[in-house]
């Protein structure tokens, strides 16, 4: 199983979750992140003290699928996330060793 | 010249006269008016919600989330505190007759309110109520001086010069000026408190914000403020509660109290406008910190004139005040490279100066009584200055001692483990928890 | 018929008669009430805490994060812009003598308070006050409007806008009503600004909404309220600043003035009761927006009838505008399609015009000296309705023109980018932190 | 012996000589003072923003998150409620004259303010005024319970529990006391509502917290105050409304409210320093929720005693409350082990305890014409003590049974899952978003 | 060594804790996270407009451990998450190439 | 490619921040997380009742980057957040399988 990290535009995690969720894929773990990348942040400027603001909102979306799914879930995001601009965010895929469903134990593909 | 003066003295003369502690007698009873009891009444309510809750969340908002609650809890225990301290003795040094050095200060005869009966009236209203009003001013006055070091000063060292401080240095100067002292009497024009409370804790901001030093990361690290929704409640409850302070400074509810009334928000309006239209052009974008700083530059500089200026003098002093605010909390601040955390100094000082300056250029006759600069007298701006002078002399030499005193003897700052941390936690124990 | 108008026409007697303007004169310091002063004093104080902080919080609930700011920042800018305007123009447009045009405005005679000496008087409180009170709904009207463009109006459009609605719209009806012009001559009864203030926003804002378009997203995105943890303090802030609005039109500490407050109290607890009920029957719970949002519309709909009907009068108009709120705020917004965002017109709208209507119900000669449909007078029902139409009729002709031409000129909304990034940073440059 | 009741019983006398009802007489005009009036609007307006904003921010801040909006929804839909059932009974009960049964309570002859006419006077102020003031304590007493089952009451329960309680319980007690009941009578000192409200309402929350149980995790789970910027805005704005609550109680802008705000003023600010001390010596840090609990804990204690007391008394009285309620919330409630959510009964239980006892104690004939046990009357502090019992008593016993009544027709608890899950989605569907 | 990410329901944070704390297990780090699963987000409704919260509060632990201590771990996790109820959560396990304690260096089993 | 995941004190950040840019190192998501280990939380009193916080504020960097940089990088890491006390933090590498660029479609080394 694969673990899939994408990293996206606020706005566009609304997006993204049809697009998986078109697929089937339901399970997902959304947090709350701030970037910083080529897109660079932005200054703020309180009473003639500027503050650089390094670090852009995105939203990190963890999402663990099979094997089988991983290419179709991982061009959905692609595309649904995208706006053509810079700072539209990464996605990774890293390795799952193993998977368990707190409520059932059921593990791995069954637990999803 | 000022109203505030005028009544104490006719009650002085009252006093000395027996009437006032005759008890009962229909003379007395026949002064109090109830529409300006009643206008006093609300003044004291709307000064004491000038800092809690107006300036505890003003200020709240500036600072970084960790120092939010230890931000807010130096008001409040200053409001506690003041209270105490004026009861006990403030009144009296601010407020009574001091005898051969009634110049400089009012003595204790009347620590304790001991000469407070119920039945005594000052001017048409209860000598209680412009005890507790004035009580008011003495609780703002310190708890504007903590902006300038906030986030790293000890609460309990804290608590020790804001007491001494408002002993030492509020009261003798509220006597100077109202309580029969020699400010009062060389005619220099304070009509809600521009040289009293502004330039006074404006000063001593400065001064402490240069004892204390900076804070740790000044000018590298992001100390933005944490949540302006706080400070835009906070500069609003400032704005309406000021309508206390500048209209209840005419101790009656009459034309002196509505003009005062008419004047302090057009000044204040047009200081907003001033400061974000200024903003707007040399920055590129009008923020809103800078318009609710702006508009708190106009109530600073139109305290000192609200008795005295019109309208549209009123409109112009309010217009020069955001300006000039502008540059004292962004280029002034920068040349001299203090941290004035808050811009105590930046915005009151810096406010109450011009607005103490241009009292003595827009008042006119027909609203105050004394003429201005534009009304020929250009001798009036030579008498404010002097109260400038006066005001920032003597607060600055007294803070920087009393706040070099403490420092030998307990010390000002938190550590720089609790400074990093945060005060919340360090000092009360407690932290947002969302 | 309205006692604003009574006020006005005394004072413009006295002036026209030489009085007012005679100085000092014994004759008029006879006048001045120093309760009533105290009162509308405290009652200016209280409705410009209904716009900062009250309707700043109550809107900077409703809309998103990225948002609050900026919300905040218009009611706290117009509260600047429209007392420099009020001062220059409006307040002479409204409440001057216009001369052979006066059914329609009041001229300019009176611009930059020329006419207003420290010492002239206004039935029996101070000029000074009276302007400066009525400032203050000359501040809330267009603050009011805010609520249906919110989240994409560009600053400085928003400014343009508002400054030309106050002199060419608010102004203007303001006259009519109040200030000797054609409607209150008709008899229209609104004793604290039904028509003047609550239809006139509404509809305005209702040409804004349809003017400006939808925000992106509506209908899809969730839009809803960030925090509505301010809107309660905002709600709970025009609540209590109301008792100014409403028993500070009497313009006397009377016992118009406290009938006004109670049923001012009562029909807004009847309608806040009255949604809450509503709500919780047709969608299984009572919402807490749900009942701020009935409380205010209840405030808004006893606005024109507080000096007119007696108690029960009030908890049944209550009943029935939180009801009628409701199907606004959530029925009608839908089936008309627009994008009102924060019920601008839902509830100030709808309420105003039941308001206005019910007044013409409800009346009772033994409290405001006109009988209503319910004591036999028909009549009265016809003549708000009037009033109602006039007010609309106008307002949204007018309100229509301007945009168009501000957005000619300058455009009225900000970029796609700029609303989804969020209107804080890009218009202010500054966010919330944390 | 109350400055309300004697008010009641000379308003009972000139209604009973039929002068009252005799229309617009000349009698009557000149009874009517502007002044007293414009303090009267003022105060209600004081004591109804205690409630909303101040005591829903106050208690909002110090339950979890997932709270908060249900919390303040609370005091809101209170301040509702409590409105009309006042104006349909609760005025009537508490304020007519009962006849035979008159010594307990008042009858329903005046339910629906049917007696109200609009120029009817009650001492020198509107009848409306009267109740409308009387209104604002009959909502900021019920709304106080809910801290004690703050985070698992339902909303329905609560409401009928409220309406109920206000009528039973809340009502008669103010007759008793102020309304020319049997207390009153007996000559027991409460100015402004030490028993009347703080006694009633901190039993009643006692009894609640009984008979509801503990929160789920009570003593394990992490249930500390998520936002007390919260708390300090809504402590300050009690602390700000309480002039009108005390100074209002003299209903006259007199040298009795004089008295009474300066003694409120500085018995708060004392007993908000003895509770910092003795946390600071036993805990080691002044905590912010101490700071504001003190300051409240000294609001309550001086309520009964704010119209008889001295400066010097008012001290001292702050000081013992401070530290007492302090015991009240941390050590008592420890060892009783009811789960007191926001401490109810720990602060206006034993603060509104503490005052009535040390109101017998501190009184003075000077002041509020009655002498205390430091001026040789030891009795008075006997018929404290009755009052306090007779209030207990009816109290707990009444609210007992009302909501065992209610818990076995409707429930009194939300279900498990909900309690979890967090009131505000639960019962109305919302939640903070950010 | 083995990275556990376990998402759970946020009030039982404590308990799990306390079951690792019992075994020995102190080292872990915490988020608050959005879920979406088979639990499915709720309605709110705000003046007629309805919003789907498609995402419900979950709290992400993140917890390195050697692979000895694994299955202990786990079954600690599970046991104090359950609540029998949907929406329980998941745990994940992925490899750990590297651990470093930031304060002295040190790496893998010692830098725990 | 390899995933660092790096836990440190809040205060530290942007010395990490610039370390890392000062070895070219741009993209990095950053979240607020709390932490517990040998660094134990505080007590936090109301009103005598007593909350244990177990846990503390720490920042969660993660940085995906090729294996030629990872020891310069987490060299960087360690040494700008360490202060020398307790609760400094840990670092840790994961292995990645697969990177994508959402803007562009590129993968691993060019997506970064
Ligand atoms: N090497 C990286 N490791 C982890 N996150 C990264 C990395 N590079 C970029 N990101 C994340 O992706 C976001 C977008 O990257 P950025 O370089 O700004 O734009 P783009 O991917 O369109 O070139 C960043 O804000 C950051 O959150
Ligand atoms: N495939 C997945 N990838 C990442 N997180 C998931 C996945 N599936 C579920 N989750 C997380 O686990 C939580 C619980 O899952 P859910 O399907 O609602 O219940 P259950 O595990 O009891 O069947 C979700 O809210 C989400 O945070
Ligand atoms: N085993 C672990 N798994 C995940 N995160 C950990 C682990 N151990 C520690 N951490 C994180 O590192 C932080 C610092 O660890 P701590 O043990 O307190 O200090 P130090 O690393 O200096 O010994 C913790 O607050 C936690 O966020």
């Amino acid at each position: 199983m694969k673990y899939i990290i994408a990293v996206i535009k606020p706005h566009r995690l609304e997006h993204v979750r049809e697009a998986l969720a078109s697929l089937g894929i339901e399970g997902m773990t959304v947090s709350e992140v701030k970037g910083h990348g080529r897109q660079k942040g932005h200054t703020e400027v309180y009473r003639g003290a500027e503050y650089v603001v390094n670090f852009l909102p995105k939203v990190k979306i963890e999402i663990a699928t099979t094997e089988d799914m991983l290419d179709k879930a991982l061009e959905a995001i692609q595309e649904a996330a995208k706006t053509g601009q810079i700072g539209d965010g990464k996605i990774f895929v890293l390795p799952i060793e193993k998977t368990i469903r707190v409520r059932t134990g059921e593990t791995d593909r069954d637990a999803l | 010249m000022m109203s505030m003066k005028k009544l104490k003295i006719f009650a002085g003369a009252l006093a000395a006269s027996g009437l006032l502690m005759a008890g009962p007698a229909l003379a007395e009873e026949a002064k109090l008016d109830t529409g300006n009891t009643a206008w006093m009444l609300t003044s004291t309510a709307l000064v004491l919600m000038m800092t809690i809750p107006g300036l505890a969340l003003f200020y709240g908002g500036m600072v970084r989330k960790k120092n939010v609650l230890a931000t807010m809890a130096q008001s409040f225990a200053i409001t506690a505190l003041m209270t105490v301290l004026w009861m006990i003795a403030g009144y009296s040094i601010a407020f009574s007759d001091g005898g051969s050095l009634n110049s400089f200060w009012g003595g204790l005869s009347n620590a304790f309110l001991v000469d407070m009966t119920k039945d005594k009236i000052n001017g048409s209203i209860p000598d209680s109520v412009f005890m507790t009003f004035q009580m008011t001013f003495a609780i703002i006055t310190p708890a504007l001086i903590t902006g300038a070091f906030a986030e790293r000063m000890k609460f309990s060292s804290m608590l020790v010069f804001m007491g001494l401080w408002m002993l030492i240095v509020y009261a003798p100067i509220t006597h100077w000026v109202w309580g029969g002292g020699f400010l009062g009497d060389a005619g220099v024009l304070d009509f809600a408190g521009g040289t009293v409370v502004h330039i006074n804790a404006g000063v001593a901001g400065l001064v402490s914000a240069y004892v204390l030093g900076k804070r740790i990361g000044f000018g590298q690290e992001n100390m933005a403020p944490h949540n302006l929704v706080l400070s835009i409640i906070g500069a609003s409850l400032l704005w309406v509660g000021w309508f206390g302070f500048n209209a209840g400074s005419a101790v009656a509810a009459d034309t002196s109290a509505g003009m005062a009334m008419a004047v302090t928000q057009i000044a204040t309006a047009a200081a907003a406008l001033s400061w974000m239209i200024v903003e707007w052009m040399l920055r590129g974008k009008p923020s809103v910190l800078g318009l609710i700083s702006g508009a708190v530059a106009g109530l600073v500089a139109i305290t000192p004139a609200s008795g005295f200026v019109d309208p549209t003098g009123a409109l112009i002093l309010g217009l020069i005040a955001g300006a000039v605010c502008f540059w004292g909390a962004t280029g002034l601040k920068h040349m001299l490279g203090y941290d004035d955390s808050l811009d105590a100094f930046g915005v009151h000082g810096v406010g109450g100066i011009v607005g103490a300056l241009l009292t003595g250029v827009f008042a006119r006759k027909a609203i105050g009584g004394t003429p201005g600069l534009i009304e020929g007298n250009a001798a009036q701006v030579w008498v404010q200055f002097e109260g400038i002078i006066a005001t920032i002399v003597y607060c600055a030499i007294a803070t920087f001692i009393i706040l070099k005193v403490i420092d030998m003897i307990m010390g000002l700052r938190v550590s720089k483990e609790q400074e990093i941390e945060g005060l919340d936690f360090t000092l009360h124990g407690e932290t947002v928890h969302d």
